[in-house]
């Protein structure tokens, strides 16, 4: 056990701080690299905006600004200054709906893309492992074939061109799902049963759009892994032992294959979610990619960064847990 | 009534890339039979094809390896059985493990690395068996490891906690926990230290001296059929070439390879000088004429170039295919 | 090479489909150059026209021809790939030898800052800084930029088959002939990771293109130049679906999904060709 | 011996390897204490002998400075080899001390001509400066292991057998004309009929050319045939060493004997030899980190001292034997 701690444990939690060191770091300095004064700048592009403000709303701008750039005192006091609020889990007020915090607006729109991201890529891990397990164990079967010539052609294509085909496919030619929304605009959400079914059926064309390409992706990487684990001794040793195909499949293939995904899958969750990200803009769905893309066009620099360093460090815990249960299914890892 | 017969049996691999076809001759024109209660050892150099024999008398051929002709017939408990068109359910279920069980070469990785070994014995016992009483499995484990003087509480370990003998040994373990009429044991201690070898070879040796069945031993290591196996076959480039009881092989040894190879063995104690072979084995995707064995041969003659040898009886158990022994008969 | 193409074509499927499909990138790319439209100018067509003989891809409601738009499109799309495809193998190829064939404490600082970039979201990070340099930065800019986040995954993948390599006893034994580092590097080395350089390029290609499609898309990058990313933008920005101008949304669709899909096939099928293994079954080992 | 008279000597050299993190690994002491030399007024084969894990690929790197020792000295030619720095001193120190690997598979880059190895060698060396120079050089160097530039040239390593290819490494190594061959396990993995030619070889390169072979290996049998001395290591450390007939025809230290006795004879007659069975270690890593003598968990002369102080080297018999049952009883 000491040992687990000590060569499993403190390893990666090392590693989870220096992601997040490094993550802030890059945002820290990021505006610092910009040639012109940041607040006057931002001040300004508020003002060209449209929004209309009071001279002492501006003045406590300013102030904010300066604030959240962290402008005050030598660059290492401001830098310390930086670290010093994320740990209060202050993001600043944000610009264009000034003052709302940052993180009052992050909080609103976290759970419509949690929801969305966790049930897409646990779908579309689950199956696309569970396949291409069998794609690869089961060669000759004519469905497996078909699935795999189709998993080759969306792989490469990202999320939201596959959303866009959807979307033109299922909300336009064949309306069968709202074109955008999680709610129909104006209504407001409450707990119940027409309330789930509205949201389910907002989010299904997005979800879809994730477990699609996602169970691509997946099942190539499985068919890939399953076929080199077939020709591995233990496999080679089951068969003639002669122990019934389903055995082997579910006892021997897919826990030796999972290991490598459950690692492909935090390797890959900062991807996964940046594609979340603007799938939200093409469907309009309330979450963090449509309050980015909201970011964007009002100008609001303080929430971006703020979505930034959240999505940083909300990507690094993931993997971290991620990491922190896989030794529940390697024995190797568990007793050194 | 032999166990096994196995006449005119050729296998091939035919493989394609890029438009070159290949055609590797691994098994070609092999005819042997396989008694009960003996140990029977094929021995031979890398990709003599020994590796292929095995997979296919032991009916576990995939493609691109496929049966290109000749019969292989079982008799079990006096059934007749062609293990080449025996359906693969009824293989599974019914040959596989109970008739013929197998000790893989590289036994170092034959156990699942994330399960314990408790759950290698339990699938191979359910399937076979289907014990539900878990304290009956338990027993006939236990029973079965305390036999073969292995310690039970391996049952408990995860395959990488083991050492390679260990492993082995549980390989050998499980492959005899049935009590199967033959017992297919492809190098079984190549990986492993002298020591440890000779434990391993011992322990099979028992278990066939105490349930008189067959083993057929394949190894490329002459001095452990010396002592281990009964009879000997030796294989060159897909045939068999020479085939006779131990003492007769490294004895008087007949045909040309089977003698340099016997000579140029090292032994503790001897400094006498030995040569090796010239040449090398052939490819065989593309095997030489005549006797396979002719371009390296001392004593090749020009019908060795066009004709291929015969198997030709020498006593009652030893037989040879070469060409100047069949003119030794004659004479 | 002439052979190799050849030999591809006729025994891979996947390579005959993607030659097609990039063989119709390349000339859609090149006959950009003898576009009757300027695609910095708009209502130069009737608006909104669905597709007909004479506007293959319709137009769309800033009064442009989608069809040639299209082509600028693919053409910016595939610069900017390159540029930062060619950035970010510098880098992979750099730390990636250097990390796995130095090792030690070089090794270590490495990677374990390359594996903080490979968790790392890019996305938030170049959405931050796309947005500071708004209008400032071209396709150039933007490519090399992007060649600056896209290097860890491969460098690691370089690293890793380095690592083995040199546990190999032939690099030994050219160490042993008195081979020099980079000759051992070029002559030993390079042909076992040529496979993943080039398959990594190209996912790179595909990452970077799909990158700027995201940034397009939120009207991050400049939308004046036409690119997949900016043709959705403005057809979001017109609210082409529903205003039903579904050609304008499908155009970047069709081009994206024959650009992506004819790269991604072209690295599996080449990467499986010059494989070693493969290469080896080749000259009949 | 002189210091100056010997080739080469390992001055009680440890090495101690860390597992895992920098702060949180184990260590594994790999060679422990490991002392002998090479005489340079006549070359002779020396051999390192034991089983895997025994530390005797380590002691190879550690001569060919692959890595650096934790503890003592390697002195070649009466300096210290931990002192050699840049190009131009490893060049100096490769010219004469030459590897042979053991898997001649991986020796080669296979995507390469096997000759290209040979003539990079000669040009770098500066024994030929151009290709045409080099082509009698690197067909001397094969005439000596019994092949020729045309048997060799163009050909890719797939298309020989693994012990030509062995034989094609000895004569890449003896190009520079080294005076020191550090062969490590060089036929373990090459065919039997075609281990005696490269065994063979290194003796002639002694007999003939004035080269001195370390010869590592974890077979007694051709260590007995070629060798003058032999080194007998267990878990790091050496065990026994002496000449070759006295270490392996009357083994004193009782490691060497059950490995000696373990090893299989090609003889028939024999076959009883392994009547007495054998206790084999579960868990063999653990014996590196014994107190005492890493043998006791399994020796059959065991005694209570042996578990708690290491034993002694003690000189008996014309040999040296690191055991207590032969200290000298004056205490």
């Amino acid at each position: 056990m000491r040992n687990f701690i000590l060569r499993y444990l403190l390893p990666r939690l090392g590693q989870y701080l220096v992601v997040i060191f490094l993550g802030v770091t890059i945002t820290y300095i990021i505006p610092r690299l910009s040639p012109s004064d940041p607040v006057e700048r931002q001040v300004a592009e508020i003002m060209v905006s449209g929004a209309h403000f009071g001279p002492e709303a501006i003045a406590h701008m300013r102030d904010a600004l300066t604030d959240m750039y962290g402008l005050r005192g030598s660059p290492i006091e401001q830098y310390l200054a930086f670290w010093a609020r994320m740990f209060q889990g202050d993001l600043g007020p944000s610009l264009s709906r000034f003052p709302t915090p940052v993180i009052s607006l992050i909080a609103r729109a976290l759970p419509w893309t949690l929801g969305l991201l966790i049930t897409a890529v646990m779908i579309s891990w689950v199956i696309g492992n569970i396949l291409g397990a069998y794609a690869s164990y089961y060669e000759k079967s004519g469905i497996m074939k078909v699935i795999d010539v189709a998993s080759q052609a969306v792989r490469p294509i990202p999320y939201y061109i596959v959303a866009v085909i959807f979307l033109i496919v299922f909300a336009y030619f064949f309306p069968i799902f709202p074109a955008g929304g999680a709610y129909p605009v104006g209504r407001r959400i409450e707990m119940s049963i027409w309330a789930v079914q509205t949201i389910l059926r907002h989010s299904a064309l997005p979800a879809l759009s994730l477990v699609t390409v996602g169970m691509g992706a997946w099942f190539i990487g499985m068919k890939s892994l399953t076929s080199n684990i077939i020709s591995e001794d233990y496999v080679v040793y089951a068969e003639v032992t002669g122990l019934p195909q389903r055995k082997i499949l579910y006892g021997y293939i897919m826990p030796n294959a999972l290991l490598p995904q459950v690692t492909g899958l935090a390797l890959n969750l900062g991807m996964i979610f940046s594609g979340a990200l603007i799938l939200e803009v093409v469907f309009v769905y309330p979450g963090m990619g449509m309050l980015t893309y909201q970011a964007v066009l009002a100008n609001d620099y303080s929430l971006i960064m703020g979505i930034a360093i959240f999505s940083i460090v909300g990507v690094a815990t993931a993997v971290l847990i991620l990491d922190l249960i896989y030794p529940l299914f390697d024995p190797r890892v568990r007793h050194q | 009534m032999p166990l096994l017969s196995v006449k005119n049996l050729h296998a091939y691999y035919r493989t394609e890339a890029y438009g070159i076809s290949r055609t590797v001759r691994a098994v070609d024109d092999v005819s042997f039979e396989l008694q009960k209660n003996e140990i029977y050892g094929i021995a031979g150099e890398s990709s003599c094809g020994k590796t292929t024999l095995i997979k296919v008398i032991s009916g576990s051929i995939k493609p691109p390896l496929r049966i290109e002709g000749g019969t292989m017939t079982y008799t079990f408990d006096g059934r007749d059985v062609d293990i080449a068109s025996v359906a693969p359910e009824v293989m599974r279920r019914e040959i596989r493990w109970k008739e013929i069980s197998y000790v893989m070469q590289g036994s170092m990785s034959i156990l699942n690395p994330v399960r314990r070994v408790r759950r290698i014995f339990r699938h191979v016992v359910d399937t076979h068996q289907g014990i539900d009483d878990k304290r009956k499995f338990e027993a006939l484990c236990r029973d079965h490891l305390k036999k073969l003087g292995l310690p039970p509480d391996i049952l408990q370990a995860y395959p990488h906690q083991l050492s390679g003998g260990m492993k082995q040994r549980i390989a050998i373990a499980l492959a005899t926990i049935f009590r199967p009429s033959l017992i297919i044991a492809d190098e079984p201690t190549t990986a492993l230290d002298v020591v440890v070898q000779r434990g391993v070879l011992q322990l099979l040796k028992d278990i066939q001296a105490e349930s008189s069945n067959t083993v057929l031993l394949v190894t490329h290591d002459m001095a452990v059929h010396a002592n281990v196996a009964d009879r000997v076959a030796i294989m060159y480039a897909g045939t068999i070439v020479e085939e006779g009881p131990t003492e007769v092989i490294f004895g008087a040894p007949q045909h040309p390879y089977t003698q340099h190879l016997i000579a140029s063995l090292p032994v503790i104690g001897d400094k006498g000088t030995r040569s090796a072979l010239p040449g090398a084995p052939p490819n065989l995707a593309s095997p030489p004429s005549g006797c396979r064995f002719h371009p390296r041969c001392p004593m090749a003659k020009e019908i060795c170039r066009r004709v291929v040898p015969s198997m030709i009886q020498l006593d009652t158990l030893h037989r040879a295919a070469c060409h100047l022994v069949g003119e030794r008969e004659e004479a | 090479m002439l052979k190799v193409i050849r030999d591809l074509l006729r025994y891979d499927g996947r390579f005959r489909v993607a030659f097609i499909f990039l063989l119709a990138t390349f000339i859609m790319s090149a006959i950009s150059y003898v576009s009757p439209q300027d695609p910095g100018r708009t209502f130069q067509v009737p608006l909104d026209r669905s597709p007909s003989l004479q506007y293959p891809f319709g137009t769309n409601s800033r009064g442009q021809d989608v069809f040639w738009w299209m082509t600028f499109a693919v053409r910016n799309s595939l610069y900017l790939g390159l540029i930062t495809a060619a950035v970010s193998r510098v880098i992979a190829i750099f730390v990636g030898l250097t990390a796995g064939y130095r090792g030690g404490y070089v090794d270590r600082i490495l990677m374990s800052v390359n594996d903080s970039f490979v968790v790392m979201p890019v996305l938030p990070l170049l959405i931050l800084l796309s947005f500071l340099f708004r209008g400032r930065m071209g396709l150039t800019g933007l490519g090399v930029l992007m060649g600056l986040f896209g290097w860890p995954w491969d460098a690691r993948l370089i690293r890793s088959q380095v690592l083995s390599l040199k546990e190999r006893s032939f690099t030994r034994t050219a160490q042993y002939c008195g081979a020099k580092d980079f000759h051992i590097t070029i002559f030993e080395h390079l042909p076992f990771v040529l496979p993943i350089v080039f398959a990594t390029t190209i996912n790179n290609m595909i990452w970077s293109i799909g990158m700027e499609v995201t940034l397009g898309v939120l009207g991050l990058s400049n939308v004046t130049l036409p690119t997949i990313g900016t043709t959705i933008y403005w057809a979001n920005a017109h609210q082409a679906m529903v205003a039903g101008i579904w050609w304008w949304l499908m155009a970047p669709v069709v081009v994206s999904v024959v650009m992506f899909l004819g790269l991604y096939l072209l690295s599996q099928s080449v990467n499986e060709y010059i494989d070693p293994r493969t290469r080896l079954r080749r000259i009949g080992a | 011996m002189s210091t100056d008279a010997r080739l080469l000597e390992l001055d009680s050299i440890s090495k101690v390897f860390h597992i895992g993190g920098a702060l949180t690994g184990e260590k594994l002491t790999a060679v422990n204490n490991v002392g002998f030399q090479l005489r340079s007024d006549k070359p002779e084969v020396f051999t390192l002998a034991g089983e895997s894990g025994s530390g005797k690929t380590t002691v190879a790197r550690l001569i060919l400075r692959d890595f650096p020792v934790t503890e003592g000295k390697i002195l070649y030619e009466g300096s210290d080899t931990t002192r050699i720095r840049g190009r131009r001193g490893t060049m100096r120190f490769m010219s004469e001390v030459q590897p042979v690997f053991q898997n001649p598979f991986d020796t080669f880059n296979p995507l390469r001509r096997l000759v290209e190895y040979l003539i990079e060698t000669a040009l770098n060396f500066g024994i030929a400066s151009n290709r045409k120079q080099a082509e009698p050089v690197v067909d001397d160097a094969l005439k000596l292991v019994g092949l020729s530039f045309d048997e060799v040239n163009l050909r890719y390593p797939h298309e020989l057998s693994g012990g030509q290819i062995q034989r094609v490494s000895v004569a890449r190594a003896l190009i520079p004309r080294p005076k020191l061959i550090i062969a490590d396990e060089p036929v373990s993995m090459v065919d039997a009929s075609l281990r005696m030619a490269i065994v063979n070889v290194f003796k002639r390169l002694r007999d003939e050319e004035n080269v001195s072979v370390l010869y590592i290996t974890h077979d007694l049998a051709t260590a007995y045939y070629i060798s003058d001395r032999i080194a007998i290591m267990l878990r790091g450390q050496i065990v026994e060493t002496g000449t070759v007939d006295n270490v392996l025809g009357d083994p004193k230290h009782p490691y060497t004997r059950i490995l000696k006795e373990s090893v299989p004879q090609p003889i028939p007659e024999v076959k009883g030899a392994w009547a007495k069975s054998i206790a084999l270690s579960t868990m063999e890593v653990r014996e590196y980190g014994r107190i005492g003598c890493k043998f006791a968990g399994r020796c059959p002369n065991v005694m209570d001292k042996c578990r708690k102080i290491e034993p002694p080297d003690v000189t008996t018999a014309g040999r040296v034997v690191k055991c207590h049952l032969y200290e000298p009883e004056s205490e």
